[in-house]
Order: structure tokens, then C-alpha cells, then sequence
């Protein structure tokens, strides 16, 4: 590891060296963040995370808020151990040069949105940024989103501690042909999925769900499609059109 | 990349080394091609394959437990004809060297023996892993626990195919040694000891399985000494080879496997942990056998001493 | 120091918390009174009486495994009279609050007779836990995987005591709900699950197994995936109350028996680990028990909700 | 943990704050080492290490080889790290005061002897201390022994690179009356208990078994007495006379 700064509550920025990862990462993909057959304690499986930012110099950061035993062990990360990393993995949001794109983050879900949107906003694209947390201790320095992403964020917490007061997808406003981009806890994009059906507004998802190995061989992370069809979400996800999946429950 | 110490001929295949990924745990083989130099490995044992396709088990289907991990896929896989049309064919431009097991599972007799007679005619396919012992679908462990049934099955499937039938044991039972003799008084030629142990998780705040089967399979480190106990026990009851399997992620785990009595073993969760493990562990059986006065691995199978009492 | 929403009438017995210490690994009490307020307890089950003395196995007895260890102490114990003579006294006069069972074993069904027909006319003595699951002796687990020999083992025991008879099940066979009924049908008042998994090490370099007895039971952490499922599966097969124990070291882990179905809980391994767990487990499980809607503990046993498919 | 120093190859001194053990202690018995139950990695079990060593201030000394998974553990242990202690456990040597003793240590058999020999040569007793190890890198350091014992250790090593050439009991004199200690690998226990047997003289033995529960508990400790009945090493040791063990084997 090469760098880790605590940057909101529970919440850490970790940078790590990996040319190859970094070289190779899209907005949208993630990397499986293992501790090898050596180590005895939790976890014993690889977590994922996504991208949150990449540099030139062969860094890959990572945005992780602690949850269980696995984001705790990388919270407690020291400088210069090392970590497994395998990666990039998955399928990047993916959008048309000419497309407006609004982003919407809930909590740590913020993470692909700041290396998306500096990214676009680097290559003079239109894509905004709405970011919600449950309070203000959460919530991911300003400036610093600023300074990743070339844009200010539209802050949202529901106890208007910081930013407007109220939930982030109060800040969407319908607008047919923009693109609409989730990721965050399962409620907020099943409320995203909701708006943007009523408004027609095309929605693509970054979902969750428990990894075994990452590359699609294990079936383990399998979302329902539409179809009523599973779908690895290390492979074929994690970012999927949201018209695709089952909303149902 | 095994140096030819590690070569034994087992089940009358070649395997160049001793180290297979367990089934269930590298797809068929291709999604891992990028990541795992697959054809140096002694093989590899596909995912589960049944006669229709099965869509698996709802979600979460995986969770992590203290030193393991529990898993209810659900057996999840494309079915034979699919398997045949799109699976077969990449292992079989892929590896050569490397050997291929099928493992089949069916609700029947009849089923697992359809799975085996398609797939008699195909080439690539070196054996098949009778997979009677899966926890988590209703009935999986049916014929791995009721001698009978285990008995009519392998006596049909020994009917379908002359090549390597390997009955892949569950740990589940009293006297695994039981089940391991009557395999082999019914013509199989091999035996992989463990599957998984049935487990479950209960998120405790939400009262609620994680695990959205209710329960699975535990497997991964925390099984290690069941595993070598199993193999231990099934070695002193047949003369036909064993697979050692379960909770291996080093060669030092592997290598209390063969001393047990295996002559191979599989790594399963530990692929997940670092894709790189099955190289690793080839490699320190490898350095092992060549410390030893007599450098050959075969010798080093069942070479456990017990002392007297 | 439990708070009264976590005291339980069980077995017709009161306990004043669900925490017990488990047999084998706290001894006769006596041995961990300096450091563990035993009287504070639900209570305590004692290492294995035996009718006569026994000496145990060879060593090593003890060895660590992942997320576990293995342990071959092979039932040493001091044996009925001395039991009685020395061990009992002492638990009578420094547990007033605390509930002891004695963990019994025997050769034969007159054997585990004889033990308690010896203890019957004692004071002192809350009831027995029958111990037909060890997997570290010859024959331990002979009365735990066959229902004819449980079945009339259990039936004559309940002849011989009115007090709470109580079975430890080995998780080592196929379906523990079987076992469960069996021992519901003969009599029995409850149920202790689970005994340890039988497993082995091997010192690879010596090529000699760790353990002098060979082989052991695994206990630990390692197990407790499968333990909250054994409790669970007999829960749903019995109505008599159960006892959960493997793997306990928090009281998340203990509250994943209890909504599984157990009405009380024992620790063992980690009592090793740290003495005041069973404390710090007694006293999550009231905090938990506190902030539920209903704060009763006999509301949450076995109130897992399971999702319909 | 309040000082770690790696004062030999793969050996660590070890201090503690722990006022009640320092206070109690006597030499030759042990504490339990554990990492409680939080700590989901190996070690599981909290592992036995005699005391070595303890102040007014109330620390305590070990002194660790690196071994296993719990031995690297403690090698890895930072400076303010909590560890669970319990003890002090366990029989300690006893002698009288007249008793002329010599101590023998092989490698880190050493520990008991440095706070055995450092007390009784405070209190004007006539103890000395012979210490052997494999070769000159596993010495503990000559000068510290010294300062810790109040007297000079007599060293050797197999190879001869530090003090004398050769095995530990090739310093051993016949001495009728003198009571020999001993605490090393049992090869070295082995020969010791033959050759004071031959010559009649007194031998307490300091032994090694895995242990669980470390208070008596468990019954996973023991050793093989004379008379054929098994010891716990934990509570009737680990210092037994060695005329009570069976040498059989
Ligand atoms: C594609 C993807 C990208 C992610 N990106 C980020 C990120 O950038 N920053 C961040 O903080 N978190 C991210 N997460 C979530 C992160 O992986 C989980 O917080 C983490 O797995 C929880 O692990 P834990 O060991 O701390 O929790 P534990 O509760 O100990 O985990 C137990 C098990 O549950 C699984 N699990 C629990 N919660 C989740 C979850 N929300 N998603 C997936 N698996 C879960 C774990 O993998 C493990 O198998 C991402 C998840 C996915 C699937
Ligand atoms: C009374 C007593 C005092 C000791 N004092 C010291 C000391 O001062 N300094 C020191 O470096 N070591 C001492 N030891 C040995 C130390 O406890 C072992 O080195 C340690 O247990 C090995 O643990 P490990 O996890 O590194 O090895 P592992 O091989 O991982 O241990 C595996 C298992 O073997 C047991 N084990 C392995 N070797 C030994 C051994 N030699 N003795 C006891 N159990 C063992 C462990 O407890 C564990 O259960 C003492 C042992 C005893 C019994
Ligand atoms: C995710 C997963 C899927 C599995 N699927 C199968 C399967 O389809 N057929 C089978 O026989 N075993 C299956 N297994 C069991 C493994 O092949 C192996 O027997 C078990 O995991 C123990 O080995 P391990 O501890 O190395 O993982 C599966 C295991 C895991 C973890
Ligand atoms: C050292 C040791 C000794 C044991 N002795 C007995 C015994 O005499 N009788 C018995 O029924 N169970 C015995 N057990 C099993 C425990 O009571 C318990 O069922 C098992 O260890 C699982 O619980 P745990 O994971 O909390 O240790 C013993 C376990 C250990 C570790
Ligand atoms: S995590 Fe294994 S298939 Fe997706
Ligand atoms: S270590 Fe448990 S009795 Fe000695």
C-alpha cells in the first residue's frame, strides 16, 4: 500500500501501486483486494472494490468504508504492506461521447463516479455529479471530489448537515435523452430505477452482491435479469442497464 | 513446468502433477485461461454438469465463515448439451496436457447416466467425477449416503463408460470407509475425498439466513483436518486411487493429503484467495519430493507412519 | 450479574442466563474458579465421568488447526468414585446459582447406567448430558450413529433418573434430525449439539500424525457454520430443548444458535482462548436481548425467519 | 506491549506492562500469551513462554524464538499492541537455599534461568548457568545475560563460533550435592536426566508440551510420569523433579 488517509468517518482513501491495474481500469470496473494463502485470519476470501481513481504513475485508489471484517483489515492496512490485487475486472459504465450523464452516488458508491467524472470531464464531456450520505461525518471531503473530478458534487444528506437536506435522488430532474448512471445501496437504486422509468430516462447500475472468485467462474455473484435468468455481475456486471435486471424484489 | 517428479500415472491417466482445481471452483476451465497457466496443472474438474441445465440457487449464494467459507450455487450450470456444444470443445483446443474431469450430477440414475453416455462419444474428456455428495440441493447427498443407491448408481454408471469413474465422497457420514468399499466393489476407479460439509450463517440482526438457500457447503481452510481424516480412513479401506480435497492452500496442506493416501489433490476456495495457489502448491510438492532420500512422489503416498502404541 | 430477561426455565430447570461452559474444557470447575465467576453462569458441564478412571491418550493431545484445533484428550477422567468423592463436593458447595450437568460415557449401556445410577442419590447434580459423540476414543461415536443403540441406551438411562437427561449428538452423520427423534422418543429432555468433527494433522516432515492418538475431534471457531446448522436441522425435528455448542466465541455466534433453535448455549475452545468470554457473551446476548421489541430471550429462540422461495 | 527487540536470529525480548504477574512471578513459571477473541487469524490458542524476566515497575520479560504461527505472531507485534496474558502459571523451581545450582539452558530454555539466576544471585545464592545453542547467531547476547544475572553465563555452541566448542552438557561437572536445572529441547533433557542420574545428582527438568487451557483444565498438557499415570505440565509443572517423569520414551 502506498498510501491511506482517513477521509470521512469509517471511511478510507487508499492508494495503491499496481502500473498494470492502473493502466488498464475503465470507470465502472473494480478490483478483487486480497490478503494471499498466507494469511490466517479474516478475511479469507478477496473484496471487491471499484476504481476509484487511477494515475499515471501506476496508482489505483481505492475509496473503502468500513463494514465488516474485510474493510476492517484494510483500514488497518499499513504503509508498504501489500495486498493481492487482482484486476480490473468487470464491465464499465459505458455512454456515447455526445450523451449529457448525470451520476448518482450513494455513500461509497461515490467511488467510480470520481474517477468517471474526472475522466469525462478531462475529455470535456457533459456529466454531473449528485452524491448523497446519511449525515455530514460521512461525507467524502468537497474540495477533494473537486479536485478528482474537475466539478463540484451536488451534496445531498438526509440530515442537511452538509450540502441541500433530504435524499440525492431529490436532485434528479427528469430530462429525457440524459443518461443516468447508479451506484449505491440496493433502496436508492431501486428508488433511481423507479424515476427513471416514470421519466424515461435511460439507467445504468453498479450492483453489489457477494464475490467468491471475481473472474465468473463461481457463480457465486449472480443478479436475476428481467428474463429471470442469473447473471454473473463479475463478468457481465457490475454495471448493468437497469431495464435488464429484475426489479421485482 | 512439473518437473517429471511429480508424473505418475493414476486411474491409468498421465498426470504430470499432482494438483487439479476442485470442481465448482474454475468454471470450465476458460474463465481462469487468462490467469492460471492451466495446462501446466495435473487438470482440472469441471463444474458440476447435469443433464438439463440448472439455474442455481437464490442469492447471497456466498459468505465467508471463520477460517472457510460457505457456498450454496446450486449447481448451477449450463447442462450437458450445452456443455458439450460450447465448454468441451475450448478445454479440449486448450489443454493438452493437462487432464480433464467431468463432474456429473444428476437427480437419477438415470440422469447421471445420461450426462455419462453423452459424453462417451466426445474427445477431451478423461474421466468423469461422480458428484454424489453436493449439500446444497434437495437430495444431493442422496446416493452418497444410502449405501444402495450408491451401489446401483456406480454399478450403472460402470455400465455407460470405461473410462475413469471417480465417486466423489461426502464427509457427512459416520464411516466414510463404508461408502469408499462399495465404490469400489462396484468398478469405480478412484474416489475424491471431500465435498462440503453442510453449514449455514444467520445474520442476526436481521434474523434472516444469509445465505438465501437457508444453508450450503463449508469448505476452505477450516475443513483441512476433516479432509486429511477422510482420506486418512478412505485410503485404509480401497486399493483405488484418491483425490485428496478440501481447505488446501499450501503445499504443506497438500502434502499431509498425500501422506494420508491421496494421490492427488485439488484446491477448491483457495483459487479464489490467489489463482496463483495451484502453481505455488506444485512447486513446494515439487521442492519437497526432491528434499526427500527417495525423490519420487508416488513413494511419498500413504507413506504416514503411525507409531505403535 | 445476568439480568433477569435472560433467565429460562429449561429442562425444568432454571438457568439465570443461556451461557454454560462446556464439558471437557472446563473441567470440574474447580480449575477455573480464581478466574471465571462460575456461580454468574447459566452453568457448566464436567469433563466425561466414566464409571472407571481413565488414564487418556497418549500425547500430543492438543494441536491447532485453521480457525480451530484438535484435541485427543481420550474421555481422562477420574472416574465415578473419585467424581464423587472429590469433584462433586466442590461444585456443591461453590455453585448455588449455576446449573452443573455431568457429561457421562461408557463402554456399554450398563456402563453409562452404572454412572448414573451412581450419582443419583447426589446433591449437586442438575442433570446429565449423555456423551455418545467423542470422536477421540475407540468406539465413542458407536450410540451416536446407530438409532437401535441410542435408542436403547437413552430408554434404559431414563429408567434409571427422573433428573434432566440430556444427549450429545456427533455431528457426523447424514441426518441429525434422525438421531434427535430417536432420542424425543426414548425420553430424553434435551439435546446438546455437537460434539466435534473427527480430523487429523499430519507433521509432513516426520511423517507422523501430531496427534498421539492419531486422530481427534475439531473444535473451534472452524465449526461453527456447521453447528448452527446441526442445531437448526434438530430443532426442526424435535420439540425438546437444545443445547448449541461448536465454534462459540462471541455472542454473535451464540445468538445464531439460539435463533436456530437453541435454547441455551455452551462455550468450549474459546474458553481456552480468553476465560472471560463466557461473561462478555452473557452480557452481549442480554444488550442484544434489551433492544429487541419484545426483551425476552425465550422470544428469540428459533425465530429465524426463513424467506419463502 | 511495551519493547520489542530482536536481541538474536528469530529471537525477540519481549516486554509487558503487567503489574500483577511481575509482582507474582517466580522463576520457572509461565504465562499463556494470547490474542483473545477478536482476533480471527492464527494463532487460535494462546501460547505458553516462561517468564524471563520482571521489574518493580511491573513488566514482565519474555524471551521468543520464532517457531510457528504464534511464536511469529509475537515477532510481529508493534509497540502499545494489546496482548492477553494469563498467569503466572504453573510450579516454579525450587531449591534450597544452601543447595549449590547449576542451571542449564539449551536455546531459549535460557528464559527461566535469566530470572532465576539474576534473582538468587541478588539474594548471595551459589547458582550458575550453563547456556548452549546451535551456533553463534542464536546467542543472546553475552553482556545483557550478564547484566540480567549478576554472572557471567558459560556459553557453547555446537560449531564453537561463540564460547566453547561443543555441546552444553559437556560443561557439566560431577557434583554430588549440587541440584542441576534444566529447561532446552528434550534431546538435551534427555541427556541431562542420564548423566545426573549417573551421578546422583539432584535434576529439575522445565518441560515442553502443547497446551491448551494452560490452568488445568483441559488435561491436553500432560507428560508420562514414572509410576505410568499422566502429569498436567500446565499445574504439577512444567518443573518436575525428574526422577517423577518417565524417561522411556
Ligand atoms: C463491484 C463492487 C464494488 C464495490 N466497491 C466498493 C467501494 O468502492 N468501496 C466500498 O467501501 N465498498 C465497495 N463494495 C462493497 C464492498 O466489497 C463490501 O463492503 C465488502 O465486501 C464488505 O466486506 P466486509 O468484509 O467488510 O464485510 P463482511 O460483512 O465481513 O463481508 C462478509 C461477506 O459479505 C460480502 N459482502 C458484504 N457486503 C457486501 C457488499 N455491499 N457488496 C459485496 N459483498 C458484500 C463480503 O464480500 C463477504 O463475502 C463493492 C462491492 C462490489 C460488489
Ligand atoms: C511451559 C512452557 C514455557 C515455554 N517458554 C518458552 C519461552 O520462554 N520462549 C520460547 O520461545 N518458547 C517457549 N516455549 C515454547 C513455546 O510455547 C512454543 O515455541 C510455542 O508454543 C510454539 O508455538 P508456535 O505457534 O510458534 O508454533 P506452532 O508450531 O504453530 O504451534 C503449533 C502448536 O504446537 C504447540 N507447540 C509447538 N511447539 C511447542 C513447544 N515447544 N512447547 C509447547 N507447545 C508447543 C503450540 O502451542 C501449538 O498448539 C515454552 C513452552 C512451554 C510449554
Ligand atoms: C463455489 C463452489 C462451488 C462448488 N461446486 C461444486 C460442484 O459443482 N461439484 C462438486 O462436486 N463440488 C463442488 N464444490 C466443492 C469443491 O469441489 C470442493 O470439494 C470443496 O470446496 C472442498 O475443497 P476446498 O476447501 O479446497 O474448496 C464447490 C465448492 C465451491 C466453493
Ligand atoms: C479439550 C476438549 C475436551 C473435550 N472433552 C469432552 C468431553 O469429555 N465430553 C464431551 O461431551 N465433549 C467434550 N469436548 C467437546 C466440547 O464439549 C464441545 O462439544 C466441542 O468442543 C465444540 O465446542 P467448542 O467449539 O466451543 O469447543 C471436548 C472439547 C475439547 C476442546
Ligand atoms: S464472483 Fe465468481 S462468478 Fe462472479
Ligand atoms: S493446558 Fe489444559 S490442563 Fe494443562
Amino acid at each position: 500500500m502506498a498510501d491511506k488517509q482517513l477521509v470521512a468517518e469509517e471511511t478510507w482513501w487508499i492508494e495503491l501501486d499496481s502500473p498494470d491495474i492502473a493502466r488498464a481500469s475503465e470507470p465502472g470496473q473494480f478490483v478483487m483486494v486480497g490478503f494471499g494463502c498466507g494469511n490466517t485470519g479474516a478475511p479469507l476470501l478477496p473484496r471487491p472494490f471499484s476504481v476509484a481513481w487511477r494515475s499515471d504513475a501506476g496508482r489505483v485508489g481505492l475509496l473503502v468504508r468500513e463494514f465488516g471484517s474485510g474493510t476492517a483489515r484494510l483500514a488497518r492496512l499499513h504503509l508498504g504492506e501489500e495486498v493481492l490485487l487482482l484486476g480490473p475486472l468487470g464491465r464499465p459504465f459505458q455512454f456515447g461521447p455526445d450523451e449529457p450523464v448525470i451520476c448518482v452516488a450513494g455513500g461509497v458508491g461515490l467511488a467510480p463516479f470520481l474517477f468517471l467524472v474526472g475522466q469525462a470531464r478531462r475529455a470535456g464531456l457533459d456529466v454531473s455529479l449528485l452524491y448523497g450520505e446519511r449525515d455530514a461525518s460521512r461525507v467524502f471531503d468537497p474540495a477533494l471530489i473537486e479536485s478528482l473530478c474537475g466539478t463540484e458534487a451536488e451534496i445531498w444528506t438526509e440530515d442537511g448537515g452538509a450540502g441541500n437536506a433530504g435524499r440525492v435522488l431529490e436532485g434528479l430532474t427528469p430530462a429525457v435523452d440524459t443518461t443516468v448512471l447508479g451506484c449505491g445501496p440496493t433502496p436508492m437504486l431501486h428508488a433511481l430505477f423507479q424515476f427513471t422509468r416514470e421519466h424515461d430516462m435511460p439507467l445504468q447500475v453498479s450492483v453489489e452482491e457477494h464475490m467468491g472468485c471475481g473472474v465468473g467462474t463461481c457463480q457465486g455473484c449472480v443478479v436475476r435479469a428481467a428474463d429471470g435468468s442469473w447473471r454473473k455481475s463479475c463478468t457481465e456486471g457490475p454495471v448493468f442497464n437497469a431495464a435488464d435486471l429484475d426489479w421485482g424484489r | 513446468m512439473a518437473g517429471s517428479v511429480l508424473a505418475q500415472t493414476v486411474f491409468g491417466l498421465r498426470f504430470q502433477g499432482p494438483v487439479l482445481l476442485a470442481s465448482g471452483t474454475c468454471g470450465y476451465g476458460e474463465e481462469y485461461a487468462g490467469l492460471i497457466p492451466l495446462d501446466d496443472l495435473g487438470g482440472l474438474v469441471t463444474k458440476a454438469v447435469s443433464l438439463e441445465p440448472r439455474p442455481g440457487n437464490p442469492t447471497h449464494r456466498i459468505a465467508e465463515t471463520p477460517g472457510g467459507m460457505i457456498n450454496a450455487i446450486g449447481l448451477a450450470n449450463v447442462g450437458l448439451a450445452r456443455f458439450r456444444a460450447e465448454k468441451l470443445p475450448w478445454l479440449r483446443d486448450h489443454l493438452q496436457r493437462a487432464q480433464v474431469l467431468v463432474n456429473v450430477v444428476g437427480d437419477s440414475v438415470d440422469d447421471f447416466a445420461a450426462v455419462v453416455a453423452g459424453l462417451e462419444g466426445e474427445e477431451g474428456v478423461a474421466g468423469y467425477e461422480i458428484n454424489v455428495s453436493c449439500p446444497n440441493v434437495k437430495g444431493g447427498t442422496l446416493y452418497g449416503t444410502d449405501e444402495q443407491a450408491l451401489a446401483g448408481l456406480v454399478a450403472r454408471l460402470r455400465q455407460e463408460t470405461e473410462r475413469p469413474l471417480i465417486v466423489k465422497l461426502t464427509p457427512n457420514v459416520p464411516d466414510i470407509g463404508l461408502y469408499a468399499r462399495v465404490c469400489e466393489q462396484e468398478g469405480a476407479d478412484g474416489l475424491s475425498a471431500i465435498n462440503t460439509f453442510p453449514g449455514m450463517l444467520i445474520d442476526v440482526e436481521r434474523r434472516r439466513p444469509v445465505i438465501g438457500n437457508v444453508s450450503g457447503g463449508v469448505s476452505g481452510p477450516s475443513i483441512l483436518p476433516m479432509g486429511v481424516y477422510l482420506t486418512w480412513k478412505a485410503a485404509a479401506a480401497v486399493s483405488i486411487p484418491i483425490i485428496g480435497v478440501g481447505g488446501i492452500r499450501s503445499a504443506a496442506d497438500a502434502l499431509q493429503y498425500i501422506l494420508a493416501g491421496a494421490d492427488l489433490i485439488q484446491i477448491g476456495t483457495a483459487l479464489f484467495i490467489d489463482p496463483a495457489v495451484a502453481a505455488d502448491v506444485t512447486r513446494g510438492i515439487e521442492e519437497f519430493v526432491l528434499r526427500q532420500p527417495e525423490p519420487d512422489l508416488a513413494a511419498l503416498v500413504g507413506s504416514l507412519q503411525i507409531p505403535s502404541a
